[in-house]
């Protein structure tokens, strides 16, 4: 590998990581909320919420996510309804914000299922403690149950993180200039395609391995004494 | 609008070259996770058991490979590797069979990789999660520390990274789509290619999301009822 | 005479084909410590889970200071309950000792009595925490504070979950059988503080094996025979007078004490 | 493998290299690559891979050469050997028949108006560089495939988009494309190789010199002799092969 | 005299700064069986786990039929255990009941019973089945062969779980507070069946808090104080001549019982 192609390549990959860590937060921090929320909903005793989120998760753990994004960058952007409705085309109009939208939207369903069976796990009698205490509704989850589907989740949810921060790449696709739309350019300039994907993989990697030990290091902190 | 779909999906084949593509993603897939699973759990276990240096390395394999674009795993193994396997089968006069079956066993084998670092993590939370008790209880009766994996740890771990094991089959079936870069023509491809020629991306985009939504339902069905299977003495919470 | 606080009336109970409770009644008024006695699987825990409506009864009617649940079976053979929304005020007049104690491993001993204080009557911080203590002291559990269930001896961890019962004050206290893992000396401290309860108004059931204990708490025993009440009176009359075979024989083992 | 010469394409790029359902590819670079095979008397095989594949591919011996459209520059020489160019397609940019750069005749004007407005090319091609250059001004958006770009140019999304005449003559005549036109100032390659790079070659393997001579050869002659220009007449409707110059 | 099966001696156990054990010394004959006593917290389960090391102990050895295990701390402070393989074996003579029971949640009684018996002593399905259901009915349980452990009460877990360790016939059993979720009817069953195993050659240590249960079932009492051992003797030496105010104060509580 030669060092001017490193130095060449890299302020542009640097200005695309700024992109790649932009979606990335974004899906962490509306699509962990969603996720849970779905749980819950799937959870619920209202049969019809309950399935129509069993649906929702169904439709969007098992389709790809490149078509995702492409159906809701290009597919609707082929609606006039949709062109014409400024607040729904401040959202699938605009590239970043339909990468941002996709992101959300397919690691939800994930982060759902990955939730739902933390939920699951948990020992019965301690929920019931809570309930005989007279705990809400509201505050047994917020106080017992989250806390420890949370401990049990995390292992997997770390996961989940590692590939929004890869699936952003995605958004390349619909014009979104981060680290992979700036490392498509430079390969089709310069042919060096192993040598630029090597550089790009570093990045992701070292995003990654940031966010995958500061999870780890949560997860230890979140093991009560044990 | 329909006759241009039969045209393009009977007619000019595209719809049978989609259902090819689908029974390569099907066979990469399945035999990928199929591999992975069963490299990660003993490794799991190794990781989970604190073995001195074994579970640093498993933690850095698992970080690199979750780390890492899954193109770069798959380019890595097959363009690293070709040559060498070229060379050899060429010495022993194999050309042929190199030619065509290497792109395979590396696109499973790639695929294995990814989906083995997934599923560590899955279970190594799993097996955390299993009560310390229940293992004390083995280990007092004595019990062979295989039968206490297999018949105390592995049904109560199993029970608790179900979940997680379909999220990484999802996941799987849906990055088998990396093989095309081996030149295997999966789901993925096939509809890339018939977008680009028929100009119609979105019809076959979605016809693609279709199977894969097919071959998904089906599983998730398993899933499921695999799920009931080992919730049995446990009452729900 | 004292009005009721608690009445339970014909109380069923089923799981699948097993029949576990069968019209079981019975009246509490207020500062009343009732013993439920009754050989293993007799029914006692469902009872007890019944009455907040942890269990579902598969028929029977709950009345707790004039609120009222009541489950009936339709006419598929369905059980449907009535005034469900009353199930949450049950369960904040109402406290409960789990037979196995269910402390959540995620909060520390403070934490898994402050919980509780802090969300369910909505208690400020420096409150809750000084009655925990004064709960956790009662029980000589103070000192223990910062550690995790998981770091106390069984006897310590029914202690906590004693104190969290108690630090709620309930008006209506259910134990699940709270010294099973506790010593001699305080199975003697928690009978004072269940006495003392009992003193300020508070109406108690609890389930327990040890008769002695269960003789020196309580103004009334019930004994429990497979789910259906057999006998209903004072300590001294059971002991005395066992309504039937069951009675005497479950209690003979304990006679020469009562003696 | 004797007498068999295996090349990689892309398959997906419409008149250029189009695989069909069953794997048989056509096009131009397809006329082009048989034509070869028949000068050089070997037989034709070919690898269907996506763009980005292409290269590494070709490094690790998967097939022996690339035809696939592709532009010679001096960037990429560093990594894979050319033949000799045997065409070039005129570029054009592309906007609203509404839009006030429609009637624009010189580059100059493009590139003033373009200043601030959004402009699409498709990767993997030579066009990105020459906007970034003569275009600095424009918001540049990059597509994987033309099919992309053009339903972003049809949802408005796109002020402009630059792109070789085959795309264009293709699009203006699909539905999406009526309220479409081409600015009608042509842009060749020659007018700026250092970007835009010198025409279309086949891509080998470096420090091959037997088969670039070979190839070139081969190429010389079919030049010649016409076979590129019925080649480029028969998917271009148009003549964009460049002369032999040995 | 008979051999010495289980020897411990200087039995030390801390976790962090906690000094849970510290120093703990005692010797048992075939057929013995030892109550261990003590208050809430005094380090009992812990010494029963360090015996069959679940618990490793910070140093201390211990011996089962000429087999030694010991613990001792090197120069950086660390425990090293010595001769671990033997572990394993003493694992296959001791049996042990939890305080907590631990019974496995996805197998059925039955299952619970049979799979040590199937995996640890390599019987066959019909022999482990025999022996199973047999060692189920000493304790009541064959009826329930099929439920699951969430399905059972309290008490019925507990016998579970006594019957999982009496079909394993080990050598040495260990015993935490096996009666404490039983009624006194099944306590006199319980202390029936574990004198027949003593009877049968078997070497019981067990934790009790229900002197009655521990006077009638042991040879010898030890007491445990803040993990020492503060006295060591025959039911009677103890409950007549407490050796220090401590047991007299423990044991103040059930004197009328011993009287
Ligand atoms: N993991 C741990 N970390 C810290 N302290 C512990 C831990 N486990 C036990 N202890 C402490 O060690 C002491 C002895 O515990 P142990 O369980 O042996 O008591 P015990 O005599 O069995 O009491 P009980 O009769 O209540 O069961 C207790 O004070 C307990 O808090
Ligand atoms: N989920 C269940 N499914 C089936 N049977 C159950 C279930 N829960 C409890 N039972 C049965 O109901 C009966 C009563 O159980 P319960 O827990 O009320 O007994 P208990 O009187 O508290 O006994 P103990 O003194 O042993 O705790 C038992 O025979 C038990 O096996
Ligand atoms: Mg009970
Ligand atoms: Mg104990």
């Amino acid at each position: 590998m030669e060092l001017d192609l490193v130095t060449y390549a890299v302020p542009f990959l640097l200005a695309g990581a700024k992109t790649t860590l932009l979606i990335s937060v974004f899906g962490v921090a509306l699509g962990l909320p969603f996720g849970i929320a779905l749980a819950v909903i799937r959870a619920s005793k209202n049969r019809m919420l309950s399935r129509s989120a069993d649906i929702y998760c169904a439709v969007f753990r098992g389709t790809p996510m490149l078509v995702q994004i492409f159906v809701i960058y290009y597919g609707l952007g082929q609606i006039s309804a949709i062109r014409s409705n400024p607040v729904i085309w401040w959202i699938v109009g605009h590239s970043l914000h339909a990468a941002i939208l996709a992101v959300v939207l397919n690691t939800g369903a994930y982060t759902a299922e990955i939730f739902r069976t933390a939920l699951l796990s948990l020992p019965r009698g301690l929920i019931e403690a809570s309930q005989a205490c007279g705990l809400s509704v509201w505050a047994t989850f917020r106080h017992v149950k989250f806390p420890l589907a949370v401990r049990q989740a995390l292992p997997a949810y770390s996961s989940e993180v590692a590939i929004i921060v890869k699936e952003s790449s995605l958004a390349s696709t619909i014009t979104v200039l981060e680290i992979t739309g700036y490392a498509k350019r430079l390969m089709s300039e310069t042919f060096a395609i192993m040598d630029i994907f090597i550089i790009t993989s570093a990045f992701y990697l070292m995003m990654n391995v940031i966010s995958l030990t500061s999870l780890k290091l949560i997860e230890r902190k979140l093991s009560f004494g044990k | 609008m329909s006759f241009d779909l039969w045209v393009l999906l009977v007619e000019q084949g595209w719809g049978f070259a989609l259902l090819r593509g689908a029974t390569v993603t099907l066979a990469v897939g399945l035999l990928g996770m199929l591999a992975g699973v069963i490299v990660a759990v003993p490794l799991a276990l190794l990781r989970w058991r604190r073995l001195p240096l074994f579970s640093q390395a498993v933690d850095g394999y698992s970080i690199l490979v979750r780390g890492v674009p899954g193109l770069l795993v798959i380019y890595l193994l097959f363009f690293g590797s070709i040559e060498w396997v070229q060379r050899l089968a060429t010495a022993f006069g194999y050309q042929n069979s190199a030619d065509s079956a290497y792109p395979f066993v590396i696109g499973v084998v790639a695929i294995a990789a990814i989906s083995c670092a997934y599923s560590i993590e899955v279970f190594r939370g799993a097996l955390e999660a299993v009560p310390v008790g229940l293992l004390e209880a083995a280990k007092s009766l004595a019990l062979p520390r295989y039968v206490t994996f297999f018949h105390v740890t592995l049904p109560i771990a199993l029970r608790l990274a179900l979940g997680g094991l379909n999220n990484v089959w999802q996941m799987t079936i849906k990055d088998t789509s990396l093989v095309s870069v081996v030149g295997m023509q999966e789901l993925m491809r096939s509809a890339a290619i018939a977008a680009g020629i028929t100009r119609s991306p979105l019809l076959f985009y979605c016809a693609a999301a279709g199977m894969f939504f097919a071959l998904t339902a089906i599983s998730q069905a398993l899933f499921s009822h695999t799920e009931r299977f080992f919730n049995r003495g446990f009452s729900r919470g | 005479m004292t009005a009721n606080v608690l009445k339970v009336r014909e109380l069923c109970k089923s799981f699948g084909p097993t029949k576990v409770l069968n019209g079981v009644s019975f009246r509490m008024t207020e500062g009343e410590v009732i013993s439920l006695v009754g050989s293993s699987g007799s029914g006692k825990s469902t009872a007890l889970r019944c009455v907040n409506f942890l269990e579902t009864p598969t028929s029977g009617e709950i009345e707790v200071m004039a609120d009222t649940v009541s489950a009936v079976v339709d006419d598929h053979g369905k059980t449907v309950v009535r005034s469900a929304h009353n199930i949450h005020n049950f369960r904040r007049r109402i406290g409960m000792v789990f037979q196995n104690f269910n402390l959540w491993p995620h909060q520390t001993v403070l934490g898994n009595v402050t919980l509780a204080l802090l969300y369910a009557l909505g208690k400020n911080k420096c409150d809750a925490k000084e009655i925990a203590l004064s709960a956790l002291s009662k029980v000589g559990m103070a000192d223990f504070r910062d550690r995790y269930p998981h770091q106390l001896s069984g006897g310590q961890q029914q202690r906590v979950a004693i104190a969290r019962v108690l630090a709620m004050s309930p008006k209506i206290m259910l134990f699940d059988e709270p010294t099973s893992a506790l010593d001699p000396e305080l199975v003697g401290e928690v009978l004072r503080v269940i006495r003392g309860l009992a003193d300020e108004g508070a109406t108690i059931l609890l389930v327990t094996h040890e008769m002695r204990f269960a003789r020196d708490v309580s103004n009334r025993m019930i004994f429990l025979h497979k789910g259906e009440i057999e006998q209903d009176g004072t300590p001294e009359e059971l002991l005395r007078n066992p309504a039937s075979d069951a009675v005497a024989r479950f209690l003979s083992s304990v006679m020469p004490l009562a003696a | 493998e004797e007498g068999v010469l295996r090349i990689g394409t892309e398959g997906d790029a419409p008149l250029f290299s189009m695989a069909d359902a069953n794997g048989n590819v056509t096009g131009f670079d397809a006329d082009i690559a048989n034509g070869i095979c028949a000068e050089l008397k070997l037989k034709c095989k070919f690898v269907v891979q996506s763009f980005s594949t292409l290269v590494p591919s070709m490094d690790s011996d998967r097939f022996d050469v690339i035809i696939s459209g592709l532009g010679i520059t001096a960037e990429r020489q560093k990594k894979i050997d050319y033949s000799i160019p045997y065409a070039t397609t005129p570029l054009y940019f592309v906007v609203a028949k509404d839009s006030p750069l429609a009637g624009l005749k010189s580059l100059d004007e493009i590139v003033k108006a373009l200043d601030g407005k959004s402009l699409g090319v498709v990767t993997g091609t030579t066009y990105a560089r020459f906007i970034q250059k003569h275009v600095p001004g424009a918001d540049l958006k990059t597509y994987d495939a033309t099919t992309q770009q053009t339903a972003d140019l049809a949802a408005g999304r796109l002020d402009a988009a630059f792109g070789d005449s085959p795309t264009w003559a293709d699009f203006l005549a699909t539905p999406d494309g009526t309220g479409f036109t081409r600015v009608d100032v042509k842009i060749m390659a020659m007018d700026d190789p250092a970007s835009l790079g010198h025409g279309m070659g086949v891509g080998m393997r470096k420090g091959n010199a037997e088969l670039k001579a070979k190839l070139d050869a081969a190429l010389c002659k079919m030049i010649t002799e016409g076979k590129v220009k019925n080649a480029s007449l028969r998917w271009f409707k148009d003549d964009y092969t460049i002369p032999c110059t040995k």
